[in-house]
């Protein structure tokens, strides 16, 4: 059977994850092709719904990546964020939906090796996961109702 | 409908290697909105711009998207490129096809289809996209330097030098700070005051600078470049235009033994006073709650005195208020004294001194005339014991961090009375010896090899008085911990360097961050180490952390480079990637519901309230207005804020809405 | 037709069930589930609840469902290409053992739906539908059918009626040829009638109002203070709206994914304080007081001047599920007794 | 009783207040809420444990506001409801009087909001004992079991809307579902609207929700969505250290931070 290739979006910051996959770039450190990354300025522009908006477009997995705690260049924005999805992952647990499918790091600017490691383990966790069928269905459900319901 | 250009770049063979870039080119031509596609060798090249700006001409385009290396190497370049064919350079993007592809995966299907993913996610980033106009703030050429110790005085006539206005505001009587109150300097054993003195007198006398002294700045409100300054100028109890700097009114004062702050109450000074001889201003000011006539209501002998009848009983502070451009803060530090150390007697023991004390007593103009004399009976130390690190590294007490400036004044000071008292013995308890610095570690060096200053390592756990003497018991980590004893005439405590008074205080009226030390925080610990979060507002010398002269004086001079940088033309330009809070028609004016929830978390303090009023002036709606220069773009209020109301220009709702979608339009290979 | 009467089992009317079911029809009956009683399509004949006063939700669902799909859309280089959805291809319901306020509600229902435009999709599901009535032999508090015109043994909306009878059957009125089909189909289910009178059996629901007199009150009250006072409780929520048998306010809504998507439409209420915000940031409906007079003018006033019928079947599920205590029976009671200059 | 009808008597009589809002006798054995200006009426006032709904949603609606100063007969919930929204600019703590209820259902006296952050200071906050108990068990299922229970119990929300309404906290006038450009919340009731829907209300009432329950109590389809920001309110204490509703000061566990927050998810 033809191995599961997982679709993951990553959603990273400007000043440390963006720069630190340019590094992983430089130092020519190869890594799965899965992940396609989104630019924010900040993790604390990263709005929660965009992780569910990725989930109900189809996507695996997500990755959530931003500057080291102390590191921001915002002074705080990883702060924020971090209470952000330490509250969405809890939610998410009680609600059912396996946090696992989000992974969650920080990679700094001179880490272009661990971000190539975030990728792959990335990728590796969503393939063993499998697609997001819970997710998926829930979107199906809804178009599928069409005339049927009633 | 969006016209957008996209235009796929070989780098060479950087890209073209793994990533089929005419293939990219020619399903990016596919995509809606996408007019016009092509592929080149080196987009960044002279011709490869040519490429974009004539396209943007030719195709009358809205957008571009170049898909070459990282945003972070070649934005700029090819907004510069629009911007010259015509195209608002905030309607260009980037799409990383190098760093983040053709260098990270192998030639392959994958690679392929990964950079035309991105492609199409820039190209609806792209279609979203609005011409921003970079934002222009007015700014007012004037300084305000807080603080008057050495980094206030050369940050001001640094700043002043470059032909802009500074007001020097000191809360003492007079400027010169610590280093006014210091004996010789490491580590070259010059005289502190001969070398600050002339700079002293260089502030007060120079056509740039206003010098308030004996004032404090009350509020800060606005902006970087448009800051309104409160200070209060505390009443002096004389008018200084008259008063000739004579000084026959303090020698004729009858209180004289008040302990003298400047003399680390060692010595003492009259009730009308100057800090010191060498004081600027060269004015007195009248210690109210040790003057006889504020006490008793008679005396009023100094009026009686006054050649120029100065003196004024009945003056109040002052308010003044000022326009500002640009604030360095310089408020430097405080050293914590014997009485912070249960174990080192508490600072019952007369003899148990802190450096700054030390430098009291070595002072040619101090209260021994430079003689290192015990404060107890007045007797010649004949053994003295140095504690270096009394304090900091000391998580117990609080204060995890080095002080820094220790090891080296310790190895002065113990050089000083080796030079002073030539049979005396000198002993210094150390933890680490911590010089780092231009001569300094051969400084230290001569202190212990050609004065023969006892070094031991290890700490003291504790001293007590015992008849006349002080025994310091302590260990010899170097010995295997051996206990060791011994009996000292004077103990001189190398206490830990502190945040000065009143700091947090001054943070917050200023908006500025502080660490849990109450110093102030920089902006970037490596490459903003003179800005504060807060535009316009700087830093300079030992506020943001304790440091020595030469370091305070650089740190000084940069925050005044900053300083001449923002005054170096009449508006501020910044790049427009702010938030903005959303405006729609009344009655309800914006989808804002004033939480203000965003306030707090907000780096800046950028977030401001904005009353809405109606014809009346009754206030009908308060909300958020972001104050657009002071936001740096971060967008974490964007985030938060639950009712949408405010969105980052640059990175709008719709634009990473957008992104999300696009990137997942299609199934990956 | 002339409307005929049988008697069906206990026995008899869950094979009825069954049979119906097996015919291919989706079966939309009340189900006890989660501490209360509401429709579900196909629940098993077991499970079928016959001794609730009234569900939360009505039969709206069958005909006006809370999502509809309307037609789909594809986007190609050379633009948008609309694509019609094949209404013809929607099932066939049977509404089972609805109370006589629901089934009355349909002919307001298709009043609503063809007043001018006549709205394909409705039609098309309502051509396809069955109603089998069950009268009430209960009633509580918020039931006041008898106010508006209704009473618990109404065959307005049936096609077939049912009355359970004292002695454990049912008494089946036949009264269209839709129902008399279903009879005919399955005509040994059935016996015949012996006169059996269900007026004694039916819920006793005394007359509050007269709702003659509280659309005349109404039509001067536009202005009456009594808004204000009746409404500062309520929230401004939709429930009230969409359990009615008969609010029919909609939203339209496009949703898609790169450029392919559906228009639909769902459901909406008049209390939403956006429902009438203009582009111009102006709302007529700017409070909820208006937005409440804006509800009970509806259906008492504006339905029954220009539709001819009262917007309302007095099944009471607005005041059960109104979550603050809006009384529509109590405000219709005080509006009746309300003093307004003529 | 007495006490409380005598207060607000007095407070209307001397004009320190234009309006008080309490529980009076509804329909059919009910409590519901009753808004009284005229001193002569405040015999309809009642305190009982029906006494149920959060009457701090009131203090947001337009058409409460425009009385000024408000009494309003605040129990726990709704005290601490008032602090949440003095902290977040929504009343202002001069015009509200709170007519205190005690844990016995005595009247309290309250001359200020000061007061009454003392208060609650001195109360144990949580949630209440038989929700805590459904979370208890609803934590100890498995990961799909919670996620079964919640599909069942979201796919059949039909998006009234009743759960903000009663919600004090809910106040914004454009809510986040109401926003098209994006669209962040599908807006139809079907499952993944649903659950994008609870998804939003609950990560929004992280750190703001006083586990007062009206979402649930108001939801016409007794799904028990007051569960889900009840657990939050738990999380919330648990990982910050917070509760909402103890303090005027703009403090909400997520427009602040501490650098030591403690998480194990972040590689």
């Amino acid at each position: 059977m033809e191995q599961f290739e997982p679709k993951l979006v990553a959603f990273v910051c400007n000043w440390c994850t963006y720069a630190g996959a340019d590094l992983t770039g430089t130092s020519r450190i190869k890594y799965a092709t899965n992940v396609r990354i989104i630019r924010f300025p900040c993790t604390g522009r990263i709005d929660f719904m965009l992780i569910s908006k990725a989930f109900a477009n189809g996507a695996d997995g997500v990755i959530v990546s931003g500057c080291h705690p102390n590191d921001c260049h915002y002074t705080s924005g990883n702060f924020h964020a971090r209470r952000r999805w330490m509250s969405f992952n809890a939610m998410l647990t009680f609600m059912g939906i396996d946090p696992d499918r989000i992974i969650f790091s920080w990679v700094s600017a001179a880490e272009g090796a661990k971000w190539a490691d975030v990728v792959n383990q990335s990728v590796e966790q969503i393939r063993k996961l499998g697609p997001f069928t819970e997710y998926q269905k829930l979107v199906q459900s809804g178009i599928e109702e069409e005339n049927f319901n009633g | 409908m969006s016209r957008i250009g996209v235009f796929v770049c070989h780098c060479g063979e950087n890209i073209s290697a793994t990533v089929d870039v005419a293939k990219v080119a020619e399903e990016a031509s596919k995509l809606p909105g996408v007019v016009h596609s092509v592929d080149y060798k080196y987009m960044c090249s002279d011709p490869g711009q040519t490429l974009v700006k004539e396209a943007i001409k030719e195709h009358n385009l809205t957008g571009v998207v170049v898909a070459a290396c990282s945003p972070r190497m070649h934005e700029p370049t090819f907004r510069k490129a629009c911007a010259q064919a015509g195209l608002n350079p905030y309607l260009s993007e980037m799409a990383n096809v190098r760093e983040h592809c053709s260098w990270v995966h192998e030639k392959s299907e994958q690679t392929t289809q990964k950079a035309f993913d991105v492609v199409r996610t820039m190209v609806s980033k792209a279609s979203n996209n609005a011409a921003l106009e970079p934002i222009k703030v007015p700014v007012t050429k004037r300084a305000l330097v807080v603080g008057g110790g050495v980094a206030g005085i050369q940050a001001a006539l640094d700043i002043a030098n470059t032909g802009h206005k500074v007001i020097l505001v000191e809360r003492s009587p007079s400027i010169g700070g610590l280093m006014a109150q210091l004996s010789e300097t490491f580590p070259t054993l010059d005289c502190s005051q001969c070398i600050l003195t002339p700079r002293m007198v260089e502030v007060a006398q120079h056509p740039n600078i206003t010098l308030y002294t004996h004032s404090e700045v009350e509020s800060v409100d606005g902006f970087i470049g448009n800051f309104h300054v409160k200070i209060r100028k505390k009443a002096r109890s004389l008018d200084e235009d008259l008063c000739t700097g004579c000084g026959l009114c303090t020698t004729k004062c009858p209180q004289k033994k008040i302990p003298s702050e400047f003399e680390q109450l060692l010595g003492t000074r009259p009730a009308i006073y100057t800090p010191f001889p060498q004081a600027v201003p060269n004015k007195p000011v009248i210690d109210r709650d040790n003057c006889t006539f504020y006490k008793t209501g008679k005396c009023k002998i100094c009026e009686i005195v006054c050649p120029t009848k100065a003196i004024r009983f009945d003056q109040e502070d002052t308010i003044l208020e000022v326009e500002i451009g640009a604030i360095v803060l310089a408020t430097g530090f405080d050293v914590k004294h014997s009485d912070f150390f249960p174990e080192y007697g508490k600072g019952k023991y007369k003899d148990v001194i802190d450096g700054l004390q030390f430098e009291r007593l070595a002072s040619a103009s101090g209260p021994t005339q430079g003689m290192i004399r015990r404060p107890s009976d007045g007797q010649i130390p004949k053994k003295i014991v140095f504690i270096a690190c009394a304090g900091s590294r000391d998580p117990a007490k609080g204060i995890e961090y080095c002080s820094k400036i220790c090891c080296m004044y310790t190895a002065k000071h113990a050089m000083l009375y080796k030079h002073k008292v030539h049979d005396g013995e000198a002993h210094v308890f150390y933890m680490d010896i911590r010089a780092g610095g231009k001569m300094y570690e051969e400084f230290v060096r001569r202190a212990i090899v050609e004065d023969h200053v006892n070094y031991t390592r290890g700490r003291v756990s504790t001293i007590y008085e015992l008849d006349g003497k002080l025994i310091v018991k302590g260990a010899d980590t170097l010995l295997g911990a051996q206990s060791v004893e011994i009996e000292a005439d004077m103990v001189v405590l190398a206490t830990a360097g502190v945040a000065s008074e009143g700091s947090e205080d001054l943070a917050q009226k200023m908006h500025v961050s502080y660490d849990q030390h109450k110093f102030f925080a920089e902006a970037h610990p490596k490459l903003k180490p003179v800005e504060t979060n807060t535009g316009g507002i700087f830093l300079a010398g030992a506020c943001q952390t304790t440091r020595d002269i030469p370091d305070s004086v650089a740190m000084a001079s940069g925050a005044a480079v900053k300083v001449a940088a923002l005054f170096s033309s009449d508006l501020l330009t910044r790049e427009p990637i702010v938030a903005r809070v959303n405006r729609i028609p009344g009655p309800s004016h914006s989808t804002c519901v004033g939480c203000f929830l965003c306030q707090p978390v907000c780096p800046y303090q950028a977030i401001e309230r904005e009353d809405i009023k109606d014809r009346a002036g009754n206030i009908i709606k308060s909300l958020a207005r972001i104050n657009e220069g002071l936001c740096q773009g971060c967008g974490t209020c964007v985030a938060l804020c639950r009712s949408k109301s405010i969105d980052l220009l640059g990175y709008t709702d719709n634009q990473m809405h957008g992104e999300v979608l696009s990137v997942l339009e299609e199934a990956f290979v | 037709m002339t409307p005929e009467k049988k008697i069906i089992d206990r026995v008899a009317l869950d094979k009825l069930y069954e049979s119906l079911k097996a015919a291919g029809n989706k079966m939309f009956a009340p189900v006890f589930r989660n501490e209360q009683t509401d429709f579900e399509y196909n629940p098993n004949a077991s499970e079928i609840s016959y001794n609730h006063i009234q569900t939360t939700q009505s039969v709206k669902n069958t005909v006006f469902p809370k999502i509809e799909n309307l037609f789909r859309f594809e986007s190609s280089q050379k633009g948008v290409d609309l694509l019609n959805i094949d209404f013809t291809k929607v099932p066939r319901v049977v509404v089972w053992n609805a109370h006589p306020c629901d089934a009355a509600a349909f002919s307001a229902l298709d009043s609503v739906f063809n007043w001018d435009f006549k709205d394909e999709i409705y039609n098309s599901r309502r051509e396809k539908l069955a109603v089998i009535g069950m009268s009430c032999i209960k009633a509580d508090e918020n039931c006041f059918c008898t106010s508006v015109d209704l009473n618990p043994g109404s065959v307005k909306g049936s096609d077939i009626l049912l009355t359970p009878l004292a002695n454990g059957t049912y008494l089946a009125e036949i009264l269209t040829e839709q129902g008399k089909a279903i009879a005919d189909a399955n005509a040994s289910l059935f016996t015949a009638s012996n006169g059996e009178n269900k007026e004694e059996v039916l819920a006793k629901v005394e007359k509050q109002f007269d709702h003659s007199k509280v659309t005349e009150n109404l039509a001067n009250g536009f202005e009456n203070p009594f808004w204000h006072e009746f409404s500062l409780r309520c929230i401004g929520c939709g429930a009230c709206a969409y359990v009615c048998p008969i609010c029919t306010c909609f939203d339209i809504q496009d949703e898609s994914k790169a450029g392919n998507g559906r228009r639909l439409r769902c459901w909406d209420s008049c209390g939403f304080g956006l429902f009438t915000l203009h582009t111009s940031g102006h709302n007529p409906r700017e409070i909820q007081s208006q937005r409440w007079r804006q509800r009970v003018m509806h259906k008492f006033s504006y339905q029954p001047d220009r539709n001819e019928f009262i917007g309302c079947v007095g099944c009471g599920r607005c005041s059960r599920a109104c979550p603050v205590d809006m009384n529509i029976l109590e405000q219709l009671v005080a509006l009746e007794k309300l003093e307004v200059a003529k | 009783m007495d006490n409380l009808r005598q207060k607000a008597k007095e407070l209307l009589e001397s004009k320190t207040v234009n309006l008080v809002i309490g529980y009076e006798n509804g329909t059919n054995g009910k409590a519901r809420a009753v808004f009284i200006t005229d001193p002569e009426k405040t015999g309809k006032l009642i305190y009982d444990e029906r006494c149920k709904q959060n009457l701090a949603v009131y203090l947001n609606k337009h058409e409460v506001k425009h009385y000024g100063k408000i009494a309003i007969v605040a129990p726990l919930m709704v005290m601490r409801s008032i602090l949440v929204l003095v902290s977040e600019c929504q009343v202002k703590k001069e015009n509200i009087v709170a007519l205190g209820i005690g844990e016995d259902g005595s009247l309290l006296d309250f001359p200020s909001l000061e007061v009454v952050e003392k208060y609650v200071a001195k109360i144990p906050l949580g949630n209440p004992q038989s929700d805590q108990e459904i979370l208890d068990k609803l934590n100890a299922m498995t990961m799909e079991q919670r996620r079964a229970f919640w599909q069942n119990e979201l796919e059949r929300c039909f998006k009234c809307y009743a759960c903000r309404a009663a919600c004090p906290m809910c106040y914004c006038l454009r809510c986040t579902v109401e926003c098209n450009q994006p669209q962040w919340i599908s807006a139809p009731a079907h499952p993944l609207g649903n659950l994008e829907w609870h998804m939003l209300r609950t990560m929004h009432l992280t750190g703001r929700c006083v586990s007062c329950g009206d979402c649930g109590r108001a939801c016409p389809l007794n799904i028990p969505i007051h569960l889900l920001t009840m657990q939050q309110a738990e999380e919330a204490f648990h990982m910050f250290g917070v509760r909402a509703g103890t303090s005027m000061k703009a403090e909400s566990a997520l427009s602040t931070y501490k650098p030591d927050d403690k998480e194990n998810f972040i590689l």
